[in-house]
């Protein structure tokens, strides 16, 4: 059971700088519009990264072509040691492998209303890795209390705050031990104290070595979390580099009026 | 009236409790697969569920208890009046709770679906874990107020004999003549029946509301 | 000692599918059905040792009854028609009903009701002729209770009725100040010149059940039975000197 | 079923339908009628249900209740047997008109509030801040967005007031279901007679209901807009 | 025609101290909960006072029991000429003169969707001011070319992006010639380019002399613009201050806590 959780938790501490995570030539269109032309990245283990970019650039859409729960339309996805041609050897099996490393969280959190915040936590343990109730119930416990929780296993979401509801969809995420992490604006439903809170537990999962694929507004977490930074615009990423370079001194145009944009405010 | 009569019509009341509670059971139990017929992915079935369903809606359910009594009953197996009007009521709230279930379905937010999507949960798990609970706690306010309107439609089965509320009012009225005060009784008791479930239907519609809420 | 091979649709059971329809028939709150038609099928089913079931229902449902073999028979002053006759046995005559009208002034004639607001019942077989008669002036209703309520509220000037009901009526006390009378015969309206004879409609795949009734019919009319049951409900006993069994068109 | 249309040939139905189509007639301006009475009165309904004077809420919500919890046949034998015993005489259509006017009121009222309430908090206080009047209010900002939101279900109930005029065969109103029994009653063919009557009720309702679902459709595709 | 529009966009140029806004011992309770126990503020002519706190603190109530959009439980409220005391003189008459002098903008927008640009932007001139429909038109046409959307009068708000919504909304409030605007997050619901733009209105509002109170997460806007801020928690101002002075060194650990949550994200 421990080993279990240890794994749910940093299954990566010992980064590598393996890439666990590559896009080749992935494209999206939605009917006659091409909403991502035609992206490659590549994430290393261990490594955290951060995709920033204006409204409509294509942010999301990426991240969910990624776990496929956007059907992309080309290209070639590799997540460890599964890789999807689009098109040719994308069948459900083959996807439902992909998505077994990648966790996801939403700006929505979307955490299922109907069942307490423990069962959001167990149920998919027990119906996707088969996991005993005990099981899952223990590994829930212990990343309530990680993520600061441990009190509200019993509660409704509902009755739980913003934060404290991202938190838990956080945890829900962990409890299937993915290799990867992707945040969707995991913050930008908060408000400040409360998106605090959430960066700070996304901020100890980076600490502990997860890979992690962040699209945020938060230029404060791109800059001191982040190992890489990708700057997105109109589909296509237009910068790329350490978040630690890019984001004080970007070197394409758009991506200082976006830069500047944000820190204006 | 005397108290014999009074007595006799509301000893029509059980039974149209019955055919209700019957009808509306039946009904949420053939209202499912009718949904997912109505929403299959496979063209031919949902269309042909999209006739069916309008084709039960648009015949007045006194054509329809006559089409099943006297049509499936005569030839097929023998039925009391009872069977069918719960049957035929059976069969109409069935459509309308398909079409009250599919309403639910739509109102899962799509973030459901992508969260049980990205937590790689099977179709079947997904289905039965996190559409079909929501699915049913947005379907109940409309299934109470669809009730109310089965409670009221169920007086149709007085025609084929069955000794109902209606029934017992039109026999009273007959020996009687005297339609102002068994009308009164009538509506009256309809409307006593109708109330607790209006009531339930407000408040179910509140209490859900405010569980949901996120 | 009943008939041989006489079958019914439950053996040794008679099927009654019966409306309430008074003098005529009239089904008890305990089920059990009497009036004019109700005390003749009692005596034939005891005749053909017979025990009777009721059903209680409307006038339309109780003929789908008898037609798709639910019920054996039915009552309630039936008129033996050319068209019902397609559909269904009528047994051979119980008794004629004259076609009568309740109007204020005690009219006889159905040409005297025309301009005037006219009620009758629904399944009643003049229905068909008195339309053409009277056009949009004539109401029909579901049941006579409420002719009779409409007539007193002003909202029909007369109506038409048998005779027998309406005369009935009038002496009960339930016609106000008006008036029964017999339809004086009418060019235009078939059953003001021949009176209806009244009948029981039966199942077409049960001839040995006609046969049955048609034999008992005969007898129960030379043995005085049948007038007895007409004078027993308030009838003339006249009305039960049917004439040769005819068919109205 | 089989032996229920026995030796009803297309001859025989050809000759009903005359009648029939006068008694469709009937229903047909009834429903127009009552509809032209019924929708404003719930609209007045779905408002004066959420006033602030006690005794026009409780009487609104008695008369909504009433209408909506005693079945359509009991309002309109109330209207047409009932009342005479009071010494108000009033004839089918009238009785009929106001009956299913009631009832028809009563749901519009609940589905036009729900129409009403539908538009967003925001709009209502952005108005409030505009220092628009209360009726301006309603009238320019609330009235044509919940209107859209009702729009769908009110035609959907057009359908089902459609439906339910076949009732007022109880009440000597000589429509579509009276002339049908009539049939049956001279004929003793009241199943094809029903059945035939059920047939053109699908005829117009199922073409109706469909076009109201491609309305709903509209508005939905106009509200995402 | 110009003097009218003069008027609606800086009829406080003048900036002269005297006070314009005050609100003396307001208190606001929902049933049993008391949301703001007992509030005194005072703005002046000219002045930009803005409200920061965490979530929940109050301050949209603040700035809805200000307009009478939430009836206040009581207190005395002061704008320009009108003084109301609440549950005593507050008809619907003074209420709707109070009004007169305050614009309000909402963190959602609030356009009325079934009506064109110019229409959202006239209408409430012709039905609150009995303009006629052409003078109306003009100051609209005025206000949107202010706001730079002069070409999207014709267009409905759903064909415009959230900020050009936010600054219709704007025009619309500035409109009726109101002596002190509201705004309750005006981009909060905005990602940051087009909260730039909107921010960049607002900026103009103020130099051009309107007093304004504005409740806002954004601090750059709060430390550069706003001449006075107020922090307020739970329902209580916590610290108020000029805005140069109190943002960068707040005194209350409250305050604090709060601002560093803000900056570190
Ligand atoms: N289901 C869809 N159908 C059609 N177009 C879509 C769909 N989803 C997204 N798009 C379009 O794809 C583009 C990229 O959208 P996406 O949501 O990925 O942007 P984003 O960068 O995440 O923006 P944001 O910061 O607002 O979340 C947009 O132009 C959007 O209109
Ligand atoms: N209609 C209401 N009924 C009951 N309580 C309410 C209502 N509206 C607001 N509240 C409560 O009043 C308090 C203050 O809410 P308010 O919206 O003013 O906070 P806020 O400072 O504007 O927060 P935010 O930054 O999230 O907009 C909160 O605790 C809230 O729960
Ligand atoms: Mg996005
Ligand atoms: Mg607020």
């Amino acid at each position: 059971m421990t080993k279990t959780l240890i794994k749910t938790w940093s299954s990566t501490v010992a980064s590598s700088g393996k890439t666990l995570v590559s896009l080749q030539r992935m494209s999206k269109r939605y009917g006659d519009h091409l909403v991502l032309p035609q992206i490659d990245l590549r994430v290393s283990e261990g490594e955290v990264l951060a995709i920033i970019g204006p409204s409509g650039s294509g942010k999301s859409t990426l991240l969910r072509c990624l776990n496929y729960i956007e059907q992309p339309s080309s290209g070639v996805i590799t997540v460890a040691d599964t890789q999807i041609e689009v098109g040719k050897d994308d069948n459900k099996r083959r996807v439902r492998e992909l998505r077994r490393n990648l966790g996801m969280v939403f700006q929505s959190f979307n955490l299922f209303p109907h069942m307490s915040v423990l069962r959001n936590i167990t149920l998919p343990q027990v119906r996707v890795l088969g996991r005993s109730e005990k099981e899952a119930e223990d590994v829930a416990r212990r990343l309530l209390e990680r993520v600061g929780l441990a009190d509200k296993a019993s509660q409704y979401p509902s009755r739980c705050s913003g934060g404290q509801q991202q938190r838990i969809a956080i945890a829900r995420a962990l409890a299937l031990g993915p290799k990867v992490m992707l945040f969707d604006e995991p913050t930008s439903a908060l408000d400040p104290e409360l998106g605090l809170e959430v960066l700070g537990v996304m901020r100890e999962l980076a600490d502990s070595g997860m890979t992690m694929i962040v699209v945020t507004h938060e230029m404060s977490f791109a800059k001191n979390v982040s190992d890489h930074v990708v700057v997105m615009a109109d589909g296509a990423i237009i910068e790329e580099g350490p978040s630690r370079e890019v984001i004080p001194n970007p070197q394409t145009e758009r991506a200082r009026r976006f830069l500047r944009a944000v820190n204006e405010r | 009236m005397t108290w014999e009569y009074f007595w006799l019509i509301l000893s029509g009341v059980p039974l149209t409790i019955a055919v209700t509670l019957a009808a509306l059971a039946l009904g949420m139990v053939l209202g499912f697969p009718i949904m997912l017929a109505r929403t299959a992915p496979f063209a031919p079935l949902r269309i042909l569920t999209i006739v069916f369903i309008a084709l039960v809606r648009s015949v007045p359910p006194v054509v329809w208890i006559f089409l099943i009594f006297f049509g499936v009953g005569a030839d097929l197996v023998q039925m009391d009046p009872f069977t069918a009007a719960i049957m035929t009521f059976g069969l109409i709230s069935a459509v309308n709770m398909a079409e009250i279930y599919r309403g639910g379905f739509i109102a899962v937010p799509v973030g459901q679906h992508e969260a049980a999507t990205a937590l790689n949960m099977s179709r079947w798990h997904h289905f039965r874990d996190v559409t079909l609970p929501q699915m049913f706690i947005f379907s109940l306010p409309a299934i109470a107020t669809y009730a109310v309107g089965l409670l009221k439609d169920s007086a149709i089965a007085s025609t084929v004999g069955l000794k109902e509320l209606t029934f017992q009012g039109r026999y009273v009225t007959e020996m009687t003549y005297r339609g102002l005060e068994v009308l009164g009784l009538v509506g009256a008791a309809y409307i006593l029946m109708s109330l607790p479930i209006a009531w339930l239907s407000r408040n179910l519609g509140e209490t859900l509301k405010r569980r949901l809420a996120r | 000692t009943p008939s041989p091979d006489v079958k019914t649709l439950k053996p040794g059971v008679l099927t009654v599918a019966a409306q309430t329809y008074r003098p005529f028939s009239i089904v008890e709150s305990d089920g059990s059905v009497t009036g004019v038609d109700g005390e003749i099928l009692k005596q034939i089913a005891k005749l053909e040792c017979l025990s009777i079931e009721t059903i209680s229902v409307d006038a339309a449902a109780a003929l789908n009854y008898v037609q798709t073999g639910r019920a054996d028979v039915t009552v309630g002053d039936w008129y033996r028609t050319k068209a019902r006759s397609e559909v269904l046995f009528m047994s051979d005559p119980l008794y004629v009903d004259q076609m009568g009208i309740v109007s204020k002034e005690g009219a006889t004639k159905l040409a005297d009701l025309e301009g005037k607001t006219v009620g009758t019942v629904q399944t009643n077989l003049w229905v068909a002729d008195l339309k053409k008669l009277y056009g949009a002036k004539l109401k029909t209703y579901p049941v006579l209770v409420q002719v009779q309520q409409d007539l007193k509220n002003g909202r029909i000037d007369a109506f038409v009725e048998s005779y027998s009901i309406a005369m009935l009526a009038e002496k009960a006390g339930e016609l106000g100040g008006f008036k029964a009378a017999v339809a004086g015969p009418d060019e235009r309206v078939v059953s003001s010149k021949f009176p209806g004879q009244g009948s029981f409609p039966m199942n077409k795949d049960n001839e040995s059940l006609l046969k049955a009734f048609n034999k008992r019919i005969a007898e129960l009319h030379s043995n005085g039975f049948i007038k007895k049951a007409l004078v027993q409900f308030g009838l003339s006993e006249s009305a039960g000197n049917t004439g040769d069994p005819r068919w109205i068109e | 079923m089989i032996k229920l249309w026995m030796g009803t040939d297309w001859a025989t139905i050809n000759s009903w339908l005359p009648q029939l189509w006068d008694g469709l007639v009937v229903n047909l301006q009834l429903t127009a009628i009552t509809l032209a009475l019924g929708v404003p009165l719930g609209l007045i309904w779905a408002v004066t249900v959420r006033s602030r004077v006690r005794g026009l809420r409780y009487l609104t919500l008695f008369l909504v209740e009433v209408g909506r919890g005693a079945p359509a046949l009991v309002l309109l034998q109330f209207f047409y047997a009932g009342l005479p015993q009071s010494g108000l005489v009033l004839s089918s259509m009238t009785s009929a008109i106001i009956g299913l006017a009631w009832s028809t009121g009563a749901y519009t009222s609940e589905i036009i509030r729900g129409g009403l309430e539908a538009v967003p908090a925001g709009q209502g206080e952005a108005s409030q801040a505009l220092n628009l009047s209360d009726w301006d209010t309603f009238r320019y900002v609330i009235l044509p967005q919940g209107f859209w939101v009702a729009l769908p279900a009110l035609l959907g109930f057009a359908v089902l007031v459609f439906q339910g005029t076949s009732l007022c065969f109880a009440i000597a109103l000589p429509e579509i279901m009276a002339q049908a029994t009539d049939i049956g009653a001279t004929t003793f063919r009241n199943f094809a007679a029903y059945a035939l009557t059920g047939g053109i009720f699908a005829a117009i309702c199922i073409p109706a209901s469909l076009l109201v679902g491609w309305i709903e459709h509209k508005v939905a595709a106009r509200s995402r807009r």
